[in-house]
């Protein structure tokens, strides 16, 4: 029987990658990853925040950190997105995103103060307008329509940039967000860092979606993928997406496909649902020595200058955990303060009932 | 009231702006019950803007443009559709500056027609109010007069910190006053005074008024003077006003829509009895909503707190001794 | 420059329609409707809906009746749907979905007693599986998912319906609800009536998205549109959707395209926000006359025919009416039943009250 | 506690095939505190479900089970992740029996850890109990030892209606006894007596139980006796062993770790001063968090309530006079 049928609409997902995994470009690299200073910033990107991530899992090894989510394996995404922003963008972060804020200018200090239990970790002295971390899971894309509102409304060729995991692209205020940005074709880029794992949920299982750039069809954008490994390829995207919300014509969804080589946070144990093996296997795919290796060989890296710059990473790191460790708490009326602008009468009365509380826990022992 | 609203959201935008209306039909429609009437002509589609479909869009985008330095006034249709924005109210509006430690903040105010009595369909009738007082940085105000809400409508704008609005749907058209447009904003952190007594204290907020000023003058009919006070602004509360109010008449209902359980009511009759008991001289009474659904209109009359249960609680208290 | 880009997928929506406007067939009919009878039984299901809207909109009006969602236009969306489904398949209804639900076995009586005001309309005495009306917007949604999961654990071929409209594919349950269902495969077909307007807003506005089917390729199944005033065409698709869910071959969204020809309900004034006259328009799309005028064209539908059917269901509006208007209302107690499978000491205290209270208020005249 | 509740649901799921759980890592990773650890190796995937990340569709979709007459017992990986599902929760959960008449039906338990006091990341900290106990309909329940865990989780599963049954995790591993798994559930309806005494009543529940049970200690030493109350359950409340003890001690200290305006505290002094007004020899102090937001670990000790302010609570009661 002849069915009625016409194709009203039609779509097309694609992907993008310049360095294979052994470093080998595919294709012609983008103009800026031809030049040698703007790679090697990038390369230092990455080993820095590798050098961050070790540190603060040293620290909350031997207590003196708190829960941390590691990014190993994924720093390309962060350190492609934020070396692409200008730097009047805001970011909108979700955790893992360490080496886009360190070249946004947060502090390493500032980093090891918010996973290390104090408020002000989140108070960062540079990137004032940037997001905090977000943890309940996509409840930050929203925030992100509503900056992006904002840049619109003021006629800004700004662009606010929110970052999510796999496992977020489930949930309703992702979506709600992707609509919305679409319906009002607001200037607001989605990166997607699709590390293969929800803790322990796999993206298999996530979503029926055979990628999740298509996630941005359902809002009347387009959306690609992109090698997360490749850190070329995550900064080029970014570029490319940014430069496109900047001229008014809406946003963009890039999939960053990459691994989560650690476990989900130092509270984690990942052996209990994926075998070390096939997590192995992905070093193969490591960003920090594909870029090594194509520095090397297209640009004359030498030990020299490979092991400076670890050192230097080191020693940053050092100095930044240093300082963290060595920064006092906030005095006790931080509880109360902060929460509005000015303390309301009712709140006072709280405050100074904790104050004399203290003062009597000092004095006895029950405490 | 809706002119009154309509009036201050007009001020407001007109003064500052930084001030942007949005929501669902806030634009051509001028909102279900016309709160945003003639704001998209006079401030256009820039400001004046309506939502797709999504509570937790309009409650986490308005969060997000009012980190930027705007002053979002975002109206969620119904309150029984709120839900959907309390992870964004909870977990984002009322916790951005104390999160950042005042780097970025929030000066947004959540608008919802709340409460029952208009022989609603499903879920337009609720009043969970008591869930919002509860969340630390959320102011929760509540108008009972045109007059008070512009004022307060007026404060919740100015204010720099989130505000959870609620207007009694009720008495949207009830109640007609002349309302000066005149900008005065009223205090977020008083009660009003709205009768002088001896005898009794009658607390409530916002179409519960009604029922209990008509109690007052029905007792005020039979020599019996109560002081009846609008709470107004349930978070941060003033609780100063009405602990004043029970010292001098020893004897105190409360009045709310909401269900009685974990209601506002109680935290109201916690504090007398924390701070007020020696000048207690009856139990304090709480005329509420029961501990269930809002019944669908055929039977709503029966679930919503009349004068007579005011009365009847108030002779209660009166004869206690 | 050459980029690094390959195609990873793609993705097409298709558009159905067997009747056009005039009721003349474009294509060859599928079998269930060359049947004469199976078309005048839709035919008399179309009547007797709008015959229902009709009363019930007078009721409202003349204050024996609250608040009532007209489905003036949509007709046919509901009762293609309805009459594609099993006995025992479920229908998550909306709003504007009575003359599925009358299909279903729902009385107009208990419609009626809804609109009314009386939960009890709500206890469908035959349908017993099938949800009721569901007023926040894609809340449903979920619903149906949990209900295509009891189907799926109990290995029965049964399928969940949910029926929504354009606006609640912005919420972000129904998103949620979409993708859940793609990643269990469950068996559920999803049906969004497509009247152009959320109250004021315009389809337009709701989302950039081209089609609302398209939003189901964020969900990883397949979503396609149908001429939803070609109830031919809305069946077919339904029934097509429902063998494949049943069939084990997971979920399926269908976007029914369709126009709002009333207000959004008996409290709007569509006047405000839309022009008569472009509303005018569309009544020569409307659903009744296209399939009136193939019946007559194609099987000799008679004048006679004509108005014994709309005789027979404005008796059948009628008596149902009457038995609503007589119908008492619930007593008191009924204010506190049925929240608990048994009454919990605490509520039983406020029941007594509340039974003294109107005692009380009986005796006075305060209430 | 967390074997007690493994214990628990795997009785249910033994007994009752109809049992399924649900929740983000309830499977393979058995629930990031291990409350599942098992449960699919020994029931299946097709009943021990890891769902997409989703808590609105988590909900939600238990909801459509449960009318289909299952008894999903859904896990919210943390309180603070809840508030997605409030929408869910308030407008059907709670809901569907009452709207259709007792044809459809929701014996749903959603399991969700909460409080504070373990040094936990952001939005890892929050009770919010208080919200849920305003929702009719919802039964709010919360165990404050591992055998208590054990008979109230299995008689939440039973229940014909849906249960939020919340964990306090600071005491998931905290309190190791040994717990019989015979099945036998606890009564839905009463609080729990943990200490019998003459001079004062403590109420509280959840991992408060703690400080409350140490002040109650300390107090014996001096020769003062308290009655403490586990209230366990919240919603329906049993406030008559609560006025019972009041009647008796005259004394009546409230402890929760939420904050305190609009804490579930308020409702019991409430129903205190309005049917125990007469027994009340002092004022009902409540010892809670403040009106702020749980800070984080830096300064969270600071926050909890902790044994000397219960004890210094205490104090001021039995003082006064
Ligand atoms: C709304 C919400 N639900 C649950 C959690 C607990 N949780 C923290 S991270 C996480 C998984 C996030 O996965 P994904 O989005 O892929 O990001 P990833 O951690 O893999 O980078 C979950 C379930 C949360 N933080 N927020
Ligand atoms: C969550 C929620 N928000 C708002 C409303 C108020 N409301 C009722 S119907 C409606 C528009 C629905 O539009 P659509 O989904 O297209 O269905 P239609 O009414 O057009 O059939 C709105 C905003 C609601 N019922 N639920
Ligand atoms: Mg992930
Ligand atoms: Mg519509």
């Amino acid at each position: 029987m002849v069915v009625a049928v016409t194709t009203v609409a039609s779509f097309e997902i694609e992907y993008r990658r310049y360095l294979d995994p052994s470093g080998r470009p595919e294709r012609s690299l983008p103009a800026f990853a031809r030049d040698r200073d703007a790679l090697v910033s990038l390369y230092r990107a990455l080993v820095l925040t590798r050098a961050f991530d070790a540190k603060a899992i040293a620290l909350q090894r031997t207590g003196r950190l708190g829960t941390y989510p590691s990014c190993l394996g994924q720093e390309a995404v962060a350190v492609g997105l934020g070396d692409a922003m200008a730097p009047d963008d805001v970011l909108l972060p979700y955790a893992r995103e360490q080496g886009a804020q360190f070249l946004r200018g947060v502090a390493l200090t500032e980093l090891f103060l918010y996973w290390g239990g104090d408020e002000r970790g989140s108070d960062f002295r540079r990137a004032r307008e940037d997001f905090p971390i977000c943890v309940p899971v996509a409840s930050h894309a929203p925030h992100a329509v509503g900056v992006a509102l904002a840049f619109q409304l003021r006629n800004e060729r700004r662009v606010a940039v929110c970052v999510s995991g796999d496992g977020a692209t489930s949930k309703g205020d992702f979506y709600e967000a992707l609509n919305v940005a679409g319906a009002w074709r607001l200037p607001v880029v989605f990166v997607v860092t699709n590390n293969q794992w929800a803790i322990s949920l796999p993206r298999s299982a996530q979503t029926a979606a055979a990628t999740l750039a298509q996630k941005a069809i359902a809002a009347g954008f387009a959306g690609g993928q992109v090698d997360g490994n490749d850190v070329i390829a995550v900064r080029d995207a970014v570029h490319r997406a940014l430069s496109h919300a900047r001229d008014g014509a809406g946003p963009h969804l890039i999939e960053a496909l990459t691994y989560r080589l650690s476990d989900h946070t130092t509270a984690d144990n990942a052996s209990r649902y994926r075998d070390d093996e096939s997590v192995g296997g992905h070093w193969r795919e490591d960003p920090i020595a594909r870029l090594r290796a194509h520095l090397t060989a297209a640009h004359g890296w030498t030990k020299d200058e490979e092991e400076a710059t670890l050192a230097s990473c080191a020693a940053e790191v050092e100095r930044a955990a240093e300082e963290y460790l060595a920064t006092p708490p906030q005095p006790p009326e931080a509880v109360f303060d902060y929460l509005y602008e000015s303390l309301p009468a009712d709140l006072a009365g709280q405050r100074a009932a904790a104050a004399e509380a203290q003062a009597a826990a000092a004095r006895s022992d029950d405490g | 009231m809706v002119q009154a609203l309509n009036a201050a959201l007009a001020r407001a935008m007109a003064e500052d702006e930084r001030v942007l209306v949005l929501g669902e039909d806030v634009g051509i429609d001028g909102g279900v019950f016309r709160v945003t009437d003639g704001l998209l002509d006079r401030f256009g589609a820039g400001r004046v803007r309506d939502t797709p479909l999504a509570e937790t869009a309009i409650a986490g985008l308005s969060v997000g443009v009012a980190a930027q330095g705007f002053r979002p006034v975002a109206e969620i249709q119904f309150m029984g559709f709120i839900h959907s924005a309390v992870d964004q109210l909870v977990c984002h509006a009322s916790r951005l500056r104390w999160r950042t430690r005042g780097r970025l903040t929030c000066p947004l105010v959540v608008r919802a027609p709340y409460g029952g009595g208009i022989h609603a369909i499903e879920h337009h009738s609720e009043s969970t109010e008591a869930m919002f007082a509860h969340v630390p940085g959320l102011r929760v105000v509540i108008p009972s007069s045109p007059a008070r809400a512009y004022g307060l409508l007026l404060a919740a704008i100015r204010d720099p910190d989130p505000v959870l609005f609620l207007e009694p749907k009720r008495i949207y058209r009830a109640l007609k006053e002349e309302v000066p447009d005149n900008g005065a904003a009223a205090p977020l952190d008083s009660c009003f005074q709205l009768r002088d007594g001896d005898d009794l204290t009658l607390v409530a907020w916002g179409a519960m008024l009604v029922e209990t000023l008509a109690a007052a003058e029905r007792l005020a009919a039979e020599g019996v003077t109560a002081d009846v006070l609008d709470v107004a602004t349930l978070s941060p509360l003033d609780m100063g006003t009405i602990l004043r109010s029970v010292e001098k008449t020893g004897r105190c209902v409360i009045v709310h829509e909401a269900p009685l359980t974990a209601g506002f009511g109680a935290e109201i009759a916690a504090r007398l009895v924390e701070h007020g008991l020696l000048s207690l001289r009856a139990p304090v009474k709480r005329v509420t909503g029961y501990d269930t659904v809002p019944p669908l209109p055929r039977l709503e009359h029966l679930y919503m707190p009349s004068t007579a249960r005011v009365l009847a609680a108030a002779r209660e208290t009166l004869a206690y001794s």
